[in-house]
């Protein structure tokens, strides 16, 4: 079966699951995930086979041919939507089903066939009109599943937020598109290195794909919507949807010149991002939301590589370019899969407890122990901890980085920074996701939904598992995925092509396998001895507090309290306090609020500016008719002024 | 299969040498003070009656409240394995392995974190708090310091990267590793690790309520990192590679020995700093670090 | 002949249904003589006449380019107003219908009238005949709307009329021997004496200008359009500034002849980026989702003057903008309308949660929303981002930046009105008006079909339309 | 010819200055009806030695239409809604006098910017129009009642017929004609709307007129 054929028959399997979509959810499971199979099959087939594909037909769509093509890059992508998606349908099929949700069900399942469409033909397509097309098409999806639940006002609030901010980011891709088509006078894209006038166009493209993204400053509609969307849909925004952003930069940086600033702008970017966002993510108590933040800090991380990618583009090709953007691109994947896993997991939680409230939870590591585990295992991925497979990628970029420096060009001065603040990043994840885990995992349930909490069934268990055998595998056998990382490498910058993994990441992958075999025995070891010793089981001995009480834990605004306060210049909390006072104290109050800095400190006051304007005028609309004639002998005065003030020179 | 052998010869020297240093600390610390302290091997004692004992586990807890120590102890073990030995060199060396090594520390941060957290208790999570918490600092300054040692020597192999010595940043890395060192392994003045004051400890209030097995796992693992951390300072400095095996050997024991007395020194002379002024400490090190790694920029550049 | 028959057809129309006696049979005339329209309209469109230089009136390209879709945007609204009468059935409709068929007549003539003075009065005419429609639901609030869209509009047309004045005293003085056919007026070229044709441009701009709906001449469109039924409310906005906007077109045409063209590009542009940001920012805070329509009009309008100014492409995507804006609009006038029905108010501060009262509506209204903020697949999607690479292709860096953050603002307030009715709980008392209203598919499915040929348009837009839109702008961008 | 042409368009001048200083009703539509019959006679002043019907037509219909039709259907509004005075005005009638002086002063500088045609130079037609222009929107824009608007609309229509004045010689009068009649009707459905908002608000003051705001 030849590619396109494969391909075709993933859309058409997508297109029907739409059209059974509303009535027949097992149907539209199982054709959901085949076309997902499909797709991924495809991809397989040229990331690992080396095939690439490139469809021209004369079948015209608003005014232009059909222009579709898959290289490295795209499968790349390609694989992580079709794993993303396919894992996220089944997840759905319990996390949001028809008898919970007899009236968005069907809606979501149709909008989720629509969304993996969309995003598949961003992938593909080659022009520059249909790109903007199936782009635009795509977030509306996007939009469409984050406010499923539209009842609430939150998530109305969160859509809303994420409906604009996409659209600011594609009215930049417009100008960025069209400025493309006028200078070259075509829609047709493609490699076009040579034309080194287009250069500029760059920052559109770093603004508008930027947007969705979501790297600092620009992610302010991403916490939010992440938070608030269905789970299954934040793993898709957060693990895919986000990353076609990355795409976007990733594919035009390579078709297009780049200016020479580009690669020092794009690492910073990445760096400040990957180490506010975290920042960010740690000083959450609702843990969507920590989850959103921390995929503004990998988004940062990835865009490190891809920066430093540019910048050896602009220094003469060198090798640690390949590095950085294989480790970007890798990260990609992991984070894709780790990010989805977690977010299963939320949606788990929040499945059986109904709060996102961190502080509400705890203990449910006994009464979930499947959501539990494979939680604690996200966890370790996404801080980066070896074994498993976001260790693999941050090590390629850090190899990247370092190799950088050890060129001392004049590069080094952004690289250095950047691995510094990449270690910062490392370890406030590390920190961030042992609060998390053991805030709503560990210790005593904290409220009663949280002691009431049951496990998920198996269609939600499955993906989760699905996806953690992936982190444990990539992070087991990289070298299994270097060809698929390499061929995009390639298939980015034709000169770049690595043909054999290096021997460090064999090493690697050896050391992380000898890690995890001695993990497993040292456990083992460890509890069979304490099991033969004498396991008593007896309450927390708290340093003999007679009475202690499941709020007395540590809770997830406390645990973050020490690294909040280093980054209040950033964070802006708000807090609201009221101290014990008196012999006998009444009441005493603390309450913290974490509000998104970029969104409250310099979006809002410019849209106070904005409004106020706009009620200014709307004052002029007061009804009386005389104004309204005075309005137009004003224009006709100051066209008038206009036109023969411009004769006058 | 040499090299099978050769990681077993090493596990086992790890094993055994590493819970000497506690010893001697507090040999040191005892002293200073004019008093006669616990036996150097003490630890040993201790290790030996922890492992025969038996384990009571909290209510609240779940497996991950032994399962974390044992990973704690293997990702520090394995950290330890990583590290180039004077004149043996390292068994397993390659591009990179030094952030295996750094990565490998935070995971057994995570899983000590994680254990403690198990039980539910206000103390440990304001333990596991601190402990990440200021992590982040040394980590940036660890990675300062690596980086300084790359532009150094060129290369980011652990081997190749603690052969030569620091050159015109010595100093100043000794200053910040060792200040690291503190840091990392819990002495003063940033915890005390005497003390029996909960709400001032980082790292023994994380373990308060464990016994048994884990508990000395997590001891040993402590006093690997411990000689980890002297092993890297010592290294970082010392032109190893320009030693012939014999000298460098010495000079590598000598060197811990000398840290851990410098250590021992640091305990009884300076006093716990208060928790405000832990992250300017922090801080310190990492400019210290940083300073280096200028240095080590300005002073090999032509 | 055939163009005559386009303006005769449905005055004769007009006229029979004055004088039908059957209040219930009448509305029937709409859809009848609008199918008729269409066909000769069509037909024409397919078999395009020669047009003599000198003629007054002619199916020229420029009507050619633009009238198929007035005529097509008539014929659904007709196919809506039966529907929409049958509900109405409280008041008589004897003028409105023999008015609307009067102005489909009058629209004809404006869209095809190649004299000066004869495009004054066909405007002047749709103008007042539009009256009786503006007061249909004779409330004092209508009264209020039309006595300022007669005010102001009046004035606006009494200074067209002095443009008109201006221009053929210009022609005087070159010489002309007062033939005011553009085609003569264009011929004269430089002769023209400048002062007075930019004079005339000015004046003309001012007054067409008011009848577009450009701010700050825009004052009556809120009043109008959100007084007027929905299905006037599309007409006007579809139809009536259609003409003023190619009575613009013409005349800048006369103007760039004379050699004043970059001075009209210029001001053309301000006053579209004007009125663009200013609807944008009422479309910001508005609070009535009729009035929002009459914004975003505004803004349109202003999108259309943009496309104008930016040469030959940016007119062949504007006359592009002129189908695509008609058909959506349209579709939003008529879900709109529906909306505002079953709710009894056309306040976001009183109506909520219209998906659960009227689901087809708010889904149509919704899906306008996007249609009309430029999201793929509708029309204007293509017809703004042609705009844009016109724009950009001439070099207006800064103001395609305004531009695109105009529409930004207006996205802004549009979805913020549209989802603020569409979402949440509906008030009791919207709940209990909404029982009366019935969602036929006599008042769901034309709006749909508008969507639909918007969508159409966009992805498909057929080869002989965008010829007859290069033909248009090769009539008013004569190549030397 | 010139100067009694001349000496009638300052006469509808002097009109406007007349319509700009009145606080009665009655004599601003008279103002205006005299300003009408005065427009008819122009043309047949202009075309006097090319005197022919459809020039007297015009003078005729405008002297029907403007002179009398007109002002005879905004009294009766005016019976209907029992006024005789404009009271309260947006603009004073100082202001509005100063005002409309200033503008016709600048009407004859600004008209001297423009050329005319040699047979037109020694005409007050178009600083007559611009005037005539001025004084409409400073009533449009001033006054409160909407009869007052409506004779201010009159004389801006008035003036734009000045300035048509000056083409009559070339244009066909189909068009005259055809603008004569849409100003007519105009009007005409301008009082009709004057009428029913005097039976829907009961009153003709416009300041009522302000329900549609934002």
């Amino acid at each position: 079966m030849t590619l396109g054929l494969l391909l075709l028959i993933a859309f058409l399997a997508l297109s029907a699951s739409i059209v059974v979509g509303f009535r027949r959810p097992r149907i539209w499971l199982a054709l959901t995930v085949a076309g997902a199979m499909l797709g991924m099959t495809a991809a397989l087939r040229v990331l690992l086979g080396g095939e690439s594909g490139e469809w021209q037909s004369g079948f015209l769509l608003g005014g232009e041919t059909l222009h579709l093509r898959l290289d490295g890059v795209s499968a790349l992508f390609l694989m992580l939507v079709a794993v993303i998606g396919g894992t996220g349908a089944v997840y759905s099929h319990e996390y949001w089903a028809d008898q919970h949700n007899p009236s968005t069900a069907p809606r979501g399942r149709v909008c989720w066939s629509a969304l993996l469409i969309c995003m598949g033909l961003v992938l593909l397509v080659s022009n520059g009109l249909h790109f903007l097309i199936v782009w635009e098409l795509f977030a509306l999806c996007g939009y469409f599943l984050i406010t499923l639940d539209r009842e609430r006002n939150g998530v109305r609030a969160a859509g809303w937020l994420y409906l604009v901010a996409s659209h600011a980011g594609t009215l930049g891709l417009f100008a960025f598109f069209a400025l493309l088509a006028s200078r070259t006078g075509s829609w047709n894209l493609g490699p076009m290195r040579a034309h080194a006038e287009l250069a500029p166009l760059f920052w559109l493209a770093l603004f508008g794909f930027g947007v969705k993204a979501g790297f600092f400053p620009l992610h302010i509609w991403l916490p939010s919507a992440h938070a608030n969307a269905p789970s299954h849909v934040s793993a898709i925004m957060s693990g895919v949807a986000i990353k076609l952003g990355v795409y976007g930069i990733v594919r035009f940086s390579g078709w297009l010149p780049i200016p020479p600033a580009a690669g020092w702008v794009v690492t910073g970017l990445g760096a400040t991002s990957a180490l506010l966002g975290i920042a960010f993510a740690f000083a959450q108590n609702d843990f969507k939301r920590l989850l959103a933040y921390c995929s503004v800090e990998n988004i940062g991380i990835i865009m490190i590589g891809v920066g430093v990618a540019l910048l050896a583009m602009t220094h003469g090709n060198a090798p640690w370019g390949r590095l950085a953007l294989a480790g970007a691109l890798l990260h990609v994947w992991n984070h894709g899969a780790f990010k989805a896993l977690l977010f299963f997991g939320a949606g788990s939680v929040l499945h059986a407890t109904g709060t996102r409230e961190m502080s509400r939870l705890g203990g449910l590591a006994r009464v979930m122990p499947w959501t539990a585990g494979l939680f604690a295992l996200g966890t370790l991925a996404v801080a980066g901890l070896p074994p498993l497979n976001g260790f693999v990628s941050e090590w390629l970029l850090y190899l990247g980085l370092f190799a950088v420096v050890t060129g001392k060009g004049v590069t080094a001065w952004i690289a250095m920074p950047a691995a510094i603040m990449l270690a910062m990043a490392g370890a406030i994840a590390l920190a961030s996701f042992a609060k998390a885990g053991a805030v709503i995992f560990l210790g005593a349930a904290r409220t009663q939904p949280a002691a009431q909490a049951h496990e998920c069934g198996y269609w939600m268990r499955g993906p989760m598992l699905v996806l953690a055998s992936i982190c444990v595998v990539i992070g087991l056998a990289p070298v299994l995925c270097w060809p698929a990382v390499a061929g995009a490498v390639a298939s980015w910058h034709p000169t770049w092509a690595i043909g054999e993994p290096p021997v460090s990441l064999v090493t690697l992958g050896s050391a992380q396998i000898a890690l995890a075999i001695m993990i497993l025995a040292a456990a083992a070891w460890l509890w069979w001895t304490a099991y033969h010793n004498g396991l008593q089981r007896g309450p927390t001995w708290d340093c003999g507090y007679a009475t202690p009480r499941a709020r007395m834990q540590y809770t997830s605004a406390s645990f973050a309290g020490i690294v909040s306060g280093w980054f209040r210049w950033v964070l802006q909390p708000e807090r609201k306090a009221r101290r014990p006072r008196g012999d006998f104290p009444a009441e005493a109050i603390r309450l913290e609020h974490m509000p998104e800095t970029v969104l409250e400190h310099i979006i809002a006051p410019v849209g106070g500016l904005i409004m106020q304007a706009s009620s200014t005028v709307l004052r002029l609309q007061h009804g009386r008719l005389q104004f309204y004639i005075l309005y137009v002998l004003a224009g006709l005065i100051g066209i008038g002024l206009f036109v023969f003030w411009g004769c006058i020179p | 299969m040499i090299v099978m052998r050769d990681l077993m010869l090493r596990l086992v020297l790890w094993l055994l040498l590493a819970p000497l240093l506690p010893g001697i600390i507090n040999k040191v610390k005892a002293w200073v003070a004019g008093r006669r302290g616990p036996p150097v091997l003490q630890l040993y004692y201790d290790l030996a009656k922890l492992w025969r004992k038996g384990v009571v586990m909290s209510n609240l807890a779940s497996p991950g409240f032994i399962i974390g120590p044992a990973v704690a102890w293997v990702a520090l073990i394995g950290a330890a394995l990583l590290m180039p030995l004077g004149p043996a060199g390292s068994v397993v060396s390659f591009r990179g392995d030094v952030l295996l090594l750094i990565y490998l520390l935070a995971l057994a941060r995570f899983c000590t974190a994680w254990a403690a957290m198990e039980t539910g208790s206000a103390f440990e999570g304001m333990g596991a708090a601190r402990e990440v918490s200021y992590a982040v600092l040394t980590e940036a300054a660890i990675i300062a310091a690596v980086l300084s040692l790359i532009v150094h020597t060129g290369s980011v192999s652990l081997s190749t990267m603690l052969a030569p010595s620091a050159g015109a940043g010595a100093a100043l890395l000794v200053a910040g590793l060792f200040t690291v060192l503190l840091a990392e392994n819990c002495r003063v003045p940033f915890d005390d690790p005497n003390t029996h004051l909960e709400l001032t400890m980082i790292h023994e209030v994380m373990v308060l309520d464990h016994s048994g097995p884990p508990l000395a796992a997590i001891l040993h693992g402590a006093s690997i990192k411990l000689l980890l951390f002297s092993i890297l300072l010592v290294q970082a400095v010392l032109p190893m590679g320009d030693l012939s095996p014999l000298a460098a050997a010495g000079a590598l024991a000598v060197g811990v020995l000398l840290v851990t007395v410098g250590v021992g020194l640091v305990e009884s002379l300076l006093a716990r700093f208060a928790f405000r002024r832990v992250p300017l400490l922090l801080t310190t090190a990492f400019l210290l670090c940083v300073f280096a790694l200028l240095v080590a920029w300005k002073g090999d550049a032509p | 002949m055939n163009s005559l028959l386009l303006i005769v057809v449905p005055l004769v129309g007009a006229a029979l249904a004055a004088l039908w006696p059957n209040d219930r049979t009448r509305p029937w005339f709409l859809p009848g003589f609008g199918l008729v329209h269409v066909v000769l309209t069509f037909w024409q469109f397919l078999n395009p006449p020669v047009v003599a230089p000198g003629a007054w009136l002619g199916f020229d390209p420029l009507a050619r380019a633009v009238l198929p879709a007035v005529s097509l945007l008539f014929l659904v609204c007709a196919a809506y107003g039966v529907s929409y009468l049958r509900i109405r059935s409280e008041r008589p409709n004897r003028v409105f219908v023999a008015v609307l068929l009067a102005i489909l007549g009058l629209l004809s003539a404006g869209h095809q009238a190649r004299h000066l003075g004869l495009l004054w009065i066909t405007t002047e005419a749709v103008t007042l005949a539009a009256v009786p429609l503006l007061h249909f639901n004779n409330a004092p609030r209508a009264f209020e709307a039309t006595w300022k869209y007669l005010l102001v509009g009046g004035t606006g047309i009494a200074l067209s009329l002095l443009g008109s004045f201006c221009l053929g005293y210009a022609s005087l003085h070159g010489g002309g021997v007062g033939d005011l056919t553009f085609t003569a007026l264009m011929a004269q070229g430089a002769g023209l004496s400048r002062p007075w044709v930019l004079t005339a441009w000015v004046l003309l701009l001012v007054g067409y200008g008011t009848k577009m709906g450009l701010a700050p001449m825009h004052t009556w469109k809120p009043d109008a359009y959100g007084e007027a039924p929905g299905l006037v409310g599309a007409i006007l906005a579809g139809g009536v500034t259609t003409v003023a906007f190619t009575a613009v077109l013409r005349v800048r045409a006369v103007v760039a002849a004379s050699g004043a063209g970059p001075m009209a590009d210029r001001t053309l542009l301000v006053i579209g980026l004007f009125s663009v940001v200013v609807a944008a920012l009422f479309l910001l805070g508005t609070r009535d989702f009729k009035r929002m329509l009459a914004y975003s009009s505004v803004e349109h309008m202003g999108i259309l003057c943009i496309g104008a100014a930016l040469g030959a492409a940016g007119a062949a995507a504007a006359l592009f903008h002129v189908w695509s804006n008609s058909l959506t609009k349209g579709s939003l006038f008529m879900s709109a309308g529906n909306i505002r029905r079953a709710a009894g108010s056309p306040s976001m501060d009183d109506v909520r949660g219209m998906a659960i009262l009227t689901p087809r509506s708010a889904a149509l209204f919704v899906a306008g929303l996007f249609a009309v903020t430029a999201c793929p697949p509708f029309g204007p999607f293509f017809s703004e981002l042609q705009i844009v690479r016109a724009a950009l292709g001439s070099g207006h860096g800064l103001a395609t930046a305004i531009f695109l953050t105009g529409l930004l603002l207006a996205f802004l307030g549009l979805t913020r009105v549209v989802f603020g009715i569409v979402d949440g709980r509906p008030r009791p008392v919207v709940k209990a008006n909404s029982k009366d209203f019935v969602e036929t598919a006599g008042v769901v499915a034309p709006p749909l079909l508008l969507l639909g040929l918007s969508v159409w348009l966009g992805l498909f837009t057929p080869a002989i339309l965008r010829t007859a839109w290069l033909a248009a702008v090769t009539q008013l961008f004569p190549t030397p | 010819m010139s100067g009694i042409l001349n000496l009638v368009i300052g006469l509808a001048m002097g009109l406007n200055l007349i319509a700009l200083g009145s606080s009665r009703l009655p004599t601003l539509i008279r103002a205006v009806s005299v300003q009408g019959v005065l427009l008819g006679v122009m043309p047949v002043l202009m075309e006097s030695e090319r005197l022919d019907w459809r020039v007297l037509l015009v003078a005729l219909a405008t002297i029907a239409g403007k002179g009398l039709l007109i002002p005879s259907l905004l009294r009766r509004a005016m019976r209907a809604a029992n006024i005789e005075r404009e009271v309260e005005p947006f603009i004073g009638f100082v202001p509005s006098l100063l005002l409309g002086a200033v503008g016709t002063i600048a009407a004859v500088a600004l008209a001297r910017a423009l050329p005319l045609l040699p047979e037109h130079v020694g005409m007050l037609l178009v600083p007559g129009s611009l005037a005539s222009l001025l004084t409409g929107f400073i009533l449009l824009i001033g006054r409160v009642k909407a009869i007052s608007q409506v004779c201010g609309y009159l004389i801006l229509e008035n003036g734009i017929f000045l300035f048509g004045l000056l083409l009559i010689h070339s244009t066909p009068l189909l068009v005259e004609s055809g603008i004569l009649l849409d100003v007519t009707v105009g009007v005409f459905i301008i009082g009709i709307i004057v009428d029913r908002i005097q039976r829907a608000f009961d009153s003709l003051d416009t300041r009522k007129l302000t329900a549609l705001h934002e």
